[in-house]
């Protein structure tokens, strides 16, 4: 270990990604669908703080969302259901773009797709208004339902997934970020495939699916049935799919973050970012501490740059990786 | 940034009924601001610091003392409520209000409530400044047994109070429903708010009676054209970003789109007010 | 519902699986681990409270374990690697085999091999001393590693796993539970590999992988680094896995209960039985809190097995399945 | 069943240095039986009655009042601790004693006891009880910095403390293992507890010295043949099932196999007692 730094000297600017790089100046991305779409996203957040702004996921025509309730609060966390509501592209550009350029980060689209076809077509939506829209990258989203496998998750097929990746970057030259959860079924294979295919970013980050019945136990406590998981309570979950993905493609860490001291939790396991999700809505200062705790662990073991920080937990040797 | 969030001290734990506690807090900051149909947001810390923004309606202001009482919600997952273990002297930390007040048109003096135990919390202010205002005021209320429903202290003694039990142990043997007919004709304005189920029986008992909408002058300032509609759902949700971002909290149907944290908790029904969309 | 009836007419004893039926006096297994090999589980919980007592995990040779720290505490519950160590089969038969004959429940011995080849000598090597041993059903637990997925869990490929619960089939008559956890590849598709290749139950109750770093980030908190996770912070995923497994094989459902309310939930979400863990070692009476509760639960909706219980939340209809 | 609970009084909440959080427990039922080197289990209620036995080592005892302090170890995951946030008054679950009395012949009259921030809890009702049985201890505590050293009136006057900090800023620069070479030809007895670091750093340090190990009487009755080993490490452990079955806390090297909610914490090192293996 070098000597200690001041912690203002430590940079916070991570680059991430070989052929399409993506240059963050702090190494701090939002969870899609926890800010919005953008407009009303510095309402509730100082994006300056901010690396990375993810919109709310995006699809190419309208999609409704279930009946309420559709966020209930579980033991260390929350069960929610929203169904990737969202009015459709136009609609979103329309009413957003504006605040995407203003944005003081860089900003990802969300895509949200249920089949291969209409992600190309989304795709070519946005870059057909490049006018307007001033993306930096795009999210793609493999926690979504995919038709093909009867409403089971892309990420949920390693076939599925693969093929869904291969479509977005033949569509795209931007940044293409790839979103995974825990409930992958396997982060590593998924990793290493999205890199095969060109991809410059995993982002281990999603909710695991959850269900709990309601209180008199004879439907469940969402309207829609099985729901997704946010909070601490996914937190030890999702850090062993970050150790699991490690190598695969520079990885942005999240799911489960509430403190900063849980932010350096997520670079020791590898994560070059991290992603702060549902922990924003009550603690908006939130980004600013951890970027001052990353900064301060850094410079206490010499380190000037943040992004060294990445995998400190895993040692030299390869943690054995039997999960 | 969003409202920022206010340190509160905790004066006392209550009940409304059994199981459904009340904290009364210390919060002269907000308390000149909050209407009937307001929650507040307590920023309840999970383990290792994660918060989440529990929406909390309040049930009883204090001008004097500077007091305001809110309810804690049952949690779906049925789980302990770690705030209603805190102690007085606890300190809380508060945003809000949430929502927008409930409007009833000056004009409409009969107002009908229509509620259950879990509704009677978003309720209680309502009735209480109505009554105080001189309206006269029906209560209807639901529950399953007579221990669940809250005593009739918590109100002014103007307000005339109907029960129902589904066990029948206190008062009418049933479900609210059957007592609406009676007032369905005398009230000018009908209010519900309780479990989905409650609310969808109120809607269809009312679609009968043809009573025309109130037209009113904060309505048309709100760009809601057709006035105040006779019924109106008070739809309750837990917990979220607090801000219109997320949609958990959004109520959608053929007529309306609303979001409880922004344009709630008070939801038209029956063809009331145009689709109250989130003005920017 | 029919109208309410007296508690103690409801019956708790439930018949599950085809083939080879194992009839349970009361609808409550003991996750296997937590209670020890079998002659010291009594000490710590009433086994007559208890329909199946499932033992800690035994191989055909002697496993040894990692160094210390081996179990801490996380937000919810414990993340533990104990690396399923024990002294080899015929050690266990010779110091336990007369505490699994004494018990006033049935019993099941958990099978822990990475590799087929072991696991058929393993079933045999009890089979042999079947005069000593008293094993009421096996226990195939797939969330071990296995050696041809390089240390990943059986349950990490569908292939493995299936070829696995065959070579267990072929090698006893006794009922056959195969155990998974929220992590497997599709638990749904592994209760259909395993109702197809005869297995009788299927036992939605193992613990996801989980990871955390030390303190000062520079290693794990546990010696083995990537650990299992236990307790109500897994609760939410593993209900989600039960009603994804619906249908496939009559399921024991556990992973998180640690009360009364928790256990109904899982009942509600499709288990005939539940499987009560490390809540066990602080609430040495909960069996016996789960079974009444269980009873009132029914007896106030007029059934009169608490077996009826199960899939209370889905419905008629198959809840929508998008896991 | 196992040993059942006991509901105690939470006396105080104190510290025996900046973050290092003890209870003082009111148990008449328990004190009595209380030695060197045992702990108790705090039976913690998390979210929804899910409970853990969590390992809280006996750091003093009181038999006139009753009371008995107990640390909280610090939680690997670097979790908030809930129960330092108890307030006097609350009632705990605790079962034990959890493990054995570290044994110290009744020949050894010097005794070397080295430890650091996080073991000082498992020492401190030893070096106590050592102390006021009027034999001569020397305590090497070894920190990062002066502040995490615990205060000197936490021990008789009689122990001679030497302190070892990391960055210099109190006592000695640098670890306890540098001061331990005056000590240990004088010592009868060593005991060390803290990180591993610590632990294979003394053991290092002592298999130079080649004193034999005494033979005392508890030490055959126990089956452990050559007699207590002159070096003893404290291995802590923070949760488990605390009746020796889950193999959670099983500490095994070459030469032993010790579970140590059953035998521990003491554990034999040098080539000490046989292996102590559990009996049964
Ligand atoms: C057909 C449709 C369905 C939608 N369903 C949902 C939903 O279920 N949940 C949800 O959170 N958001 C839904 N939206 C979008 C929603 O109104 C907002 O986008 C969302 O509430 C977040 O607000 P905002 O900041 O994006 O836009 P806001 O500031 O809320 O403005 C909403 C804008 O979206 C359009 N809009 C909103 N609602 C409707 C509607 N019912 N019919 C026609 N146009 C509408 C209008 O142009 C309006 O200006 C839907 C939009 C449309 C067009
Ligand atoms: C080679 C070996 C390695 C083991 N490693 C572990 C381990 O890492 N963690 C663990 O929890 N359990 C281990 N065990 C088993 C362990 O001792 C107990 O089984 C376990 O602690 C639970 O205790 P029990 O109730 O099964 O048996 P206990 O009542 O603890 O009796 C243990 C029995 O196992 C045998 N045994 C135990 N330890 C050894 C040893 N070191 N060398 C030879 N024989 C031994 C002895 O016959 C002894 O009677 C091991 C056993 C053997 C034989
Ligand atoms: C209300 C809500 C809406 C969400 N919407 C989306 C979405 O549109 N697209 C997406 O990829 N993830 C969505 N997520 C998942 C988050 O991006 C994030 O993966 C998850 O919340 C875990 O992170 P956290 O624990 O930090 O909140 C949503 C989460 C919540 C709570
Ligand atoms: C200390 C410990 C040891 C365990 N050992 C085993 C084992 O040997 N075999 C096995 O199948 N599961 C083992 N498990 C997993 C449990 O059987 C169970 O699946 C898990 O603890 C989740 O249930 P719970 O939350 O109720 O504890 C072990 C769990 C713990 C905590
Ligand atoms: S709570 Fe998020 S939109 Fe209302
Ligand atoms: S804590 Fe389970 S064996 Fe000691």
């Amino acid at each position: 270990m070098g000597e200690r730094l001041a912690p203002g000297s430590v940079s916070s600017a991570v680059s991430l990604g070989g052929a399409h790089p993506l240059r963050l100046e702090r190494p701090i991305v939002t969870a899609s669908g926890t800010l919005g779409f953008g407009a009303e996203a510095s309402e509730l957040v100082d994006l300056r703080d901010v690396g990375l702004f993810v919109t709310r996921g995006v699809s190419l025509a309208a999609r409704g969302g279930p009946g309420l309730p559709r966020v209930v609060e579980v033991p260390g966390g929350l069960l929610h259901a929203i169904g990737r509501e969202n009015p459709g592209v136009d609609e979103v550009i329309d009413r957003h773009a504006s605040a995407w350029r203003a944005a003081p980060c860089a900003v990802a689209v969300s895509l949200v797709a249920t089949e291969t076809k209409s992600l190309e077509r989304l795709i070519a939506r946005f870059e057909s208004r490049a006018d307007q829209v001033r993306a930096d990258a795009y999210e793609l989203d493999l926690t979504v339902p995919c038709d093909a496998l009867n409403g089971a998750r892309w990420e949920r097929s390693l076939e599925e997934a693969t093929r869904f990746i291969h479509a977005a970057r033949a569509s795209t030259e931007l940044p293409l970020i790839v979103k995974v959860s825990p409930d992958a079924v396997s982060v590593r294979a998924l990793g290493e495939a999205a890199a095969d295919a060109g991809a410059d970013l995993l982002s281990v980050s999603g909710s695991p699916i959850g269900f709990l019945p309601n209180r008199s136990r004879t439907g469940g406590a969402l309207a829609e049935g099985l729901g997704e998981l946010s909070g601490p309570l996914i937190r030890p979950r999702a850090l062993a799919a970050i150790v699991e993905a490690r190598g695969t493609l520079p990885i942005i860490g999240g799911g489960g973050i509430g403190s900063p001291a849980d932010a350096l939790d997520y670079f020791a396991a590898g994560a070059f970012a991290v992603s702060l999700g549902s922990a924003l809505w009550a603690d908006p200062a939130l980004p600013r501490a951890v970027l001052e705790s990353a900064r301060r662990s850094a410079a206490a073991r010499g380190l000037s740059q943040i992004g060294e920080l990445a995998g400190l937990a895993l040692g030299g040797a390869e943690l054995r990786v039997r999960g | 940034m969003g409202a920022s969030p206010v340190s509160a001290r905790l004066l006392a734990v209550g009940e409304l009924a059994p199981g459904r506690s009340a904290l009364l807090l210390r919060l002269p900051e907000l308390i000149a601001g909050l209407r009937p149909g307001h929650a507040l947001h307590l920023l309840h810390a999970e383990a290792g610091g994660y918060r989440l923004r529990r929406v909390a309606p309040v049930t009883q202001v204090d001008l004097i003392a500077g007091s305001v009482q809110v309810a804690l919600q049952p949690r779906a997952d049925g789980g302990r409520d770690s705030l209603a273990e805190l102690t007085p002297g606890a300190q809380l930390s508060v945003v809000g209000p949430i929502g927008q007040p409930i409007e009833v048109p000056t004009d409409a003096l009969q107002i009908l409530v229509v509620t259950d135990s879990e509704g009677f919390a978003w309720v209680r202010f309502l009735v209480t400044a109505l009554a105080t205002a001189g309206r006269s005021v029906v209560l209807l209320i639901e529950a399953h047994t007579a221990a669940e429903v809250p005593s009739a202290s918590l109100l002014p003694e103007s307000v005339e109070i109907l029960v129902a039990t589904k066990d029948g142990s206190l008062g009418h043997q049933g479900g609210a429903v059957d007592l609406i007919a009676q007032y369905a004709e005398w009230a000018d304005q009908v209010i519900a708010s309780g479990e989905s189920e409650l609310l969808s029986a109120v809607t269809r008992a009312l679609r009968a009676s043809r009573k025309p909408d109130r037209i009113s002058a904060t309505a048309k300032r709100r760009g809601q054209g057709a006035g105040v509609a006779r019924l109106q759902l008070l739809v309750a949700h837990e917990v979220g970003c607090g801000s219109g971002v997320c949609g958990g909290c959004t109520y959608r149907n053929a007529t309306v789109n609303v979001r409880l944290c922004r344009e709630g908790p008070a939801v038209p029904a029956l063809g009331g007010a145009a689709s109250k969309r989130g003005a920017r």
